[in-house]
C-alpha cells in the first residue's frame, strides 16, 4: 500500500504537468508564500523563524569563544547545523543524524560557506589564543515540502542580523556581525517529468531529483547538489539556473530588507 | 539549586527583581494548531520562555517490543534547542533531557485515556526555543494543549508549575535569577479540575511549612493557565469552524 | 500473555490492599529487613554494600584530581551515577544507559547534592587549577524492589566513609571526607490503590506510581520525583510525607552507626 | 574550498604546477575483478588516489523497513581508510562520508536497473586507500566497474570527473594543491553515452561562463574515463574466458 | 606486560613480596548463590579480586539473529565496576571488555552442553567490583560456578588461573604489582578433570620451557581452585536441601 | 538451511582429515602462496599490502605528534588497529566494531606489542611534551580465511618500511623508524577434528577454535590467543608450537627481505 499511494500520485502529478499544471495550481516556476520573522528568540544572538507555505522552520546564532585550530592560529570559524527532529513531520523518527539531515545541514553550510560571506579572520580575538566561533543552528518545526530554501533562507538572516555578544565575553561592546553578502538557494524537483521550482510536500512524495542551487550577490554559483535517484542533462540545468537567478535576487532583498 | 550567595532577589518593598508579587506567575501566551504537519501542536510562551509542541497519532506503536496490549504508550521527547540557553547545547544524547522526557511522559499518561488506543503510540514533540527557567513545565502545559488540539481525549488538562524559595522566602514561577540563585524548585504538573499531582519533581532545601505554601501557590497558578490553555483552544475551535486564517 | 499476568497479580494485590494486607505478611509503611556493610571493596576509596531483602546494591567512591570549570573555578565536583547492567534481572538488557537507570541515578544524585552535605569550596586544592571530583558509582547487582532507597542508602553510606587519597595525589596524607549531613530516600509505590513503604518486586510488578522523597538532617525536603503513571493528592503526599519523616530518621541513624 | 593565496598554481608557460594542460586530467588506471571475496570488484588508480570498490549482491533487504516493494536498494559506504589522507583519520561515524556516500547511492540508483530486483539490496562498497583531491569521484567510477563486474544490469555506465577554478582560470581535474588552495570545485557523475549528469556537487565561486567551462572539460574527461572503464571490463572478460590470472 | 625495571619482585630468600612462594597461589573463596534475581549465581575472592558472576537461562535467543538452531549462545558480558580499580573506568564501551567476554563465552560454550538448548540464550554477567590482577581468570572461576548453580549441563567445570614470569621467574598467579613490572603472563582456563584448555590468552616473552614451566603450575591450581568450586557449591545445595539461610 | 549446509562441509572435512587431506589439497602443515608488497600507498608512511591465497589486506602506518600520558611522559606510544569493514565479504556488515575485529586488532597489536620490537623511548621527542604516536591500520578487503596470519604480516611489514615524517613535524629530516625484532602470527584451525596451519574460508566454516601463536626472532612466544568454541590438550598444544616455530620464521625472512 506504501508503493500503491505514491504510483496513483505520480500518475497523477504527471498528468498535471502534461497540461502545465501542478497540484496547488501554481506555475512551474512559481514559489510559496513566505514570511520571515527575525530578531525572535530570546538567548540566540541572531534569530529568524521562516514560514514558507506550510513548512515552518527557525534559525539561530550562537557565538563562543574558543581556541583557534593549530593549522590556523588567526582564524574563527563558521558552522552550519540543521536538525530534522521528529517534530517536523510523522514521517522523521527519533536517533542519530539520518543522511537526510546530514545532507541538509552540509548543503546549506556549503552555500554560506564557499559565498565567504563571514571573513574568518575578523573572528579572531587573540591569534593562537581566542577566536571566535560562530554557530548557525536550524530547528525544522514543520516540513511541508522544500525545507532546503527555507533553511538557506532562515540561516542567512539569523546571521545577518546576529549581535556578537562581545560584553559577555569581556572583549567590549557588542556589535553587529558584518557579513559582506547574501546567499540564497533555490530548489527545483523534478515533477510528472519536468522541474518545477519549491516543492510542496506532495510534489516531493511523487516527484523525482532535486536540484539545490545557492547563489550570491552577482548571480554566482557558490553551491550545487544533486540529491535523490534521476539525472538531468545541461540544457536542463541551464534552464532552472536562469529561474534561480531571479528567483535568489528576490529572497536576497528579502533578507536585506530585514537589518537593522 | 545554586543556593543563595550576595545576589539580592527580593526588594525592599518585598516584591521580586521584576516587579512580581511572591505569588505572581510571568505572563503566560498561548496558541494551539500552530504547526502544519502535526495532527495537534501548542505554542506557549511563559515569561521568556518558548516551547512549542507537536503531537503525531494514535499511530501503530513499533518497534513491536514498546506496544502495550492494553493501552497506548506516549512516547514524549523533551528536548533543548542548540540555541535556546546562553551557552549553545549540543544536538545529541542529554541525561537530563531523558530524564524529563520520561516523566513527563509518565503524568501525560495519567490524564490521556490510554485504553482507548491498546497497542498504539502518540508521539509529543517538546521543542523549547527558548529557555528562561522552568522549560519542563512550560513544555507540560503546551504538550496537554498540543493533545487537545489533537481530539486525543483525556479525562483532564495538565498545567505545569513551579513555586520556590529564595532567600528564605517561598515565591511563585521562578524566573532565571531566581532558578540560578534561589534554594528550592518544586515543578508539578496539575490536574486542574481535580487538583491531583501527576508531574512531581523538587530539589533544594524545603520545610514542611515551606512545601504546603510552594502547593499553594502551585493550585493557584495551575487554575491561571487553565484558563489560557482553554481560551487558546477555543480560539482555535473557532478558527477551524469559521474558516479563518 | 504479559498483559494477562500483571492484571491477576493486580487483582491480587487490590484484595490484599481491602484487607490492610501485604502480598508478603508486611504492615503498609513497614520495611524489609536490611543489613549495611561498608568499607567492603578493595580499590574504592568508600564502599557500602547494602542487602535489601532480597535487593543488593554496592555503591563505591573514588575521587579524582582534574581541573575546575571555567565558571566555578573554586570548586570541586560530586558525581552520583547508577547502572543497572543486565546482572541486576532478567528483564534488564545490555545497552546505553535507560530512560529507568538515567533517572535512578539523577534521583539519587539529586537527593545527596541538593542536601550541600559535600561542601564544593573544600574540595578545592589550587583555585583555578586543581580541584577534586568525587564519583559515587552504585551498581546494582539483584534487583528485587525498591533499589531507589538502597542506591540511596549506599550511596550516602559510602561517602561518609570515604578517605581521600591525599598521598596518591601528592598533596598530603589521606583523610576522611567531611559529610556534614545524611540525607536517606523513602520511597513509597501505590499498590492496590494505596501506598505502601518499600514495595517488593511483586508489588512493583503489580502496582502504580512511586513517589521518592529525600529529607535531610531536619527533616527538610532535598529531592522529591513521582515516576510511572498515576497521580496523588495533595492529601495523600501529607500522609506519606509524615511516614517518610520517621523511617529517613531511621536510615540516617543507620549510617551514622558506620562510622569511623 | 580554501579560497586563492600567495600559492602559484599556474606557471608562467600557462601550464600546471604538475606540467599538465588547463584540460587535461591525470593519468587514470582500473584494473576489474580485484577482489576475490566479492560478487564484483574495481581497482581504480586516478592520479594518487586509489579506490578500490566491492559490490555484493543482489541479495534480500534487511532490515525489512529498508525494502522497497517494486525495485533495489543500492547500499552505498564511501569510507577513507585511516591511513588515506596527511592525518590519520579517525575510523567511525563522519558526516563528509555519510553525505557522499547518500548521493553517491542515489546516482548509481540512476543507471542501475533497479526494478528489476524487488526488495532486494544491491551493497556498494567504496575505499579510498590513498587520497589526492577527487576521491568522490574515483570512488564512483570504480563503483561503476565493479557493479558492471558483478553483471548487474545498468543503462549505462557512470563516470566521475571534477572541473574547477584556480587562479581565476578553469582547469580539470584538481590535484591535491589545486583543491587546498583553488576557488571552485564541480565533481559531477556523468553517463558517458547519454551525457546525462547523475551526480552533481560543487563548492567555492563559479560564474555561469565558468560553470559552462567546467562542464564542457567534464564531459570530455567522462569519455576519456569511460574508455578506460570499457578497456578493464574487458580484459576482466577475457581473464574469466580464458582462464588466464 | 610493563617490562621489568627497577622493582624488585623476588626477596632474597626466594620467597615473593607478599611471602609466597612460586608456584602458590593467592587464597581464593568462593560462594554459590548469592544473588536472589539470577538462576544461577557465585561470588569469587581471589586474593583482593572480588567477581560476581549471574547467569539467566535458557531463555529464547533474540534478536532472532543470534539464534543457532542447533544449540544454545551463551552471552557473556564481563565488566570492571568503575571503582574496581586504582583509576575508576568510565562506564560504556570498552575494547578490552568486549575481548574478554568474547574468549569467554566461547571457552564456556567449550564446556555447557549447549546442544540441549537449540535456539535458546544463556546470559552469563560478570562484574569485577575489585581488581588486583588476573580479573579474566577470576571471572571464569565464577561463571561455572554460576552455571552450575543455574543447574545448567557441563560436561566439565572450567578454572581460570594464570601464570607468568617476573625477573626471568616463572611464578604462579601474578598479583598487582607481578602483573604491572612482570615480563609474561599466561592466563588460561582449564577443565580440571580432563585437563584440557578452553581458554588461552598470553602477553609478554616466554621461551618454550618458560611456557612449559607455567602450564605445569596452572595445572596443579586448577586442581586447588576445583576443589573449592565443588566446596561451595555443596553447601549451596545443602543450604538449600536444609533450607538454611 | 543455514545450519544444514555446514554440517554438510563439517562430514566431507572430516572425511578429508580421516584421510591425511584438505579440501583444497593441501597438507596439514602447508601455508597457501602468498605475495608481500610494501610502499604502496600514498600518504601512509609505511604500508604493505598482502596477498595470502585469496585473502587481501592492506596495512598502512601513520605517525601523530602528541603530548604524552602523564604517566609516561617520555614514551611515545603504538596501536595497531585493524578493521573489518563490509567490504570484506558477504558476512560483513556495517555498524561499529564488532568482537570479531576487536579480537583482530589486538591479537595483531598484543603480537608486535609485547615483542617490544618499538622503543617507546626512542619516540620520546621532549619529555612531558611532545612524543611519537604510531598507529598501525590494517584495512581487510578480501577475507577468504586466516585473515589473522596476513594482518599481522601486512602490520609488521608495513612498520618495518616505516620512515618517520620528521620533516613534517619540524625535527629535522626524514628517518627510518627503528624496529629491533620481526613478530610474526601463525594460526591454527580444528578442522576434521585435527590441527591445520592456515584454513582457508570453507575450512573455517567448517572448523572449530583457533589458536594464534606469535612468535619472536628467538622462537620466544609473544602472544597467545584461542578463539571459539573447541579445546585443546596440552600435547597438540605442543605440536603445532613447533610448526608455529618454523613458520614464523620463513614469514620473518620474508618481511626482512622488503627493507631498504
Amino acid at each position: 500500500m506504501v508503493a500503491l499511494v505514491p504510483s496513483l500520485l505520480r500518475q497523477e502529478l504527471a498528468n498535471l504537468a502534461a497540461q502545465d499544471q501542478r497540484i496547488d495550481g501554481r506555475a512551474q516556476f512559481e514559489a510559496r508564500e513566505l514570511t520571515l520573522e527575525t530578531d525572535c528568540l530570546y538567548n540566540a544572538e541572531g534569530s529568524a523563524k521562516v514560514t514558507w507555505g506550510d513548512t515552518i522552520i527557525y534559525a539561530g546564532v550562537k557565538f563562543e569563544m574558543r581556541t583557534p585550530w593549530p593549522d590556523r592560529p588567526a582564524q574563527g570559524s563558521l558552522m552550519c547545523s540543521a536538525e530534522l527532529r521528529p517534530i517536523a513531520g510523522r514521517k522523521y523518527e527519533p536517533g542519530p543524524p539520518s543522511p537526510e539531515s546530514i545532507e541538509l545541514s552540509r548543503v546549506v553550510d556549503r552555500g554560506i560557506r564557499e559565498s565567504n560571506c563571514i571573513d574568518m579572520d575578523k573572528l579572531c580575538i587573540i591569534p593562537g589564543e581566542k577566536v571566535l566561533g560562530v554557530m548557525i543552528d536550524i530547528h525544522v518545526l514543520s516540513d511541508q515540502g522544500n525545507i532546503f530554501d527555507a533553511c538557506a533562507l532562515g540561516a542567512i538572516a539569523a546571521l545577518r542580523t546576529a549581535i556578537v555578544p562581545a560584553e559577555r565575553f569581556d572583549i567590549g561592546e557588542d556589535y553587529p556581525l558584518t557579513v559582506s553578502m547574501t546567499p540564497t538557494m533555490a530548489s527545483f524537483t523534478r515533477v510528472g517529468g519536468r522541474y518545477v521550482l519549491d516543492a510542496n510536500e506532495e510534489e516531493e512524495l511523487g516527484g523525482d531529483e532535486r536540484i539545490h542551487i545557492t547563489l550570491g550577490d552577482e548571480g554566482h554559483l557558490h553551491s550545487l547538489q544533486k540529491g535523490l535517484r534521476g539525472t538531468l542533462t545541461p540544457a536542463e540545468f541551464a534552464e532552472i539556473l536562469e529561474v534561480a537567478q531571479s528567483r535568489c535576487a528576490e529572497l536576497a532583498e528579502l533578507v536585506n530588507s530585514k537589518e537593522a | 539549586m545554586g543556593g543563595y550567595g550576595d545576589i539580592q532577589l527580593l526588594r525592599e518593598d518585598g516584591l521580586r527583581l521584576d516587579g512580581r508579587k511572591v505569588d505572581e506567575m510571568r505572563e503566560v501566551v498561548i496558541e494551539a494548531g500552530v504547526l502544519p504537519a502535526a495532527d495537534g501542536s501548542a505554542w506557549v510562551k511563559h515569561g521568556l520562555n518558548i516551547a512549542v509542541c507537536a503531537v503525531y497519532g494514535p499511530m501503530e506503536a513499533h518497534p513491536r517490543k514498546i506496544q502495550r496490549q492494553d493501552r497506548a504508550v506516549i512516547d514524549v521527547r523533551y528536548n533543548m534547542a542548540p540555541f535556546s540557553t546562553s551557552d549553545r547545547i549540543r544536538p545529541g544524547f542529554n541525561r537530563r533531557s531523558r530524564e524529563i522526557s520520561k516523566v513527563t511522559a509518565e503524568a501525560l499518561e495519567s490524564v490521556v485515556l490510554v485504553e482507548r488506543y491498546p497497542r498504539s503510540k502518540i508521539r509529543v514533540e517538546i521543542e523549547i526555543l527558548a529557555a528562561e527557567a522552568g522549560t519542563r513545565c512550560v513544555g507540560l502545559t503546551a504538550a496537554a494543549v498540543a493533545l487537545a488540539d489533537a481530539g486525543i481525549p483525556m479525562r483532564d488538562m495538565i498545567v505545569g508549575v513551579a513555586a520556590g524559595k529564595v532567600e528564605d522566602t517561598v515565591v511563585l514561577d521562578l524566573d532565571k535569577a531566581e532558578d540560578n540563585y534561589g534554594q528550592a524548585d518544586l515543578p508539578m504538573g496539575i490536574l486542574p479540575t481535580t487538583g491531583e499531582i501527576a508531574f512531581l519533581q523538587m530539589d533544594g532545601d524545603l520545610s514542611v511549612e515551606e512545601y504546603n505554601t510552594c502547593l499553594e501557590y502551585n493550585m493557584k497558578a495551575a487554575k491561571e493557565i487553565h484558563a489560557i490553555q482553554i481560551d487558546a483552544l477555543k480560539r482555535r475551535y473557532e478558527q477551524k469552524m469559521g474558516g479563518g486564517v
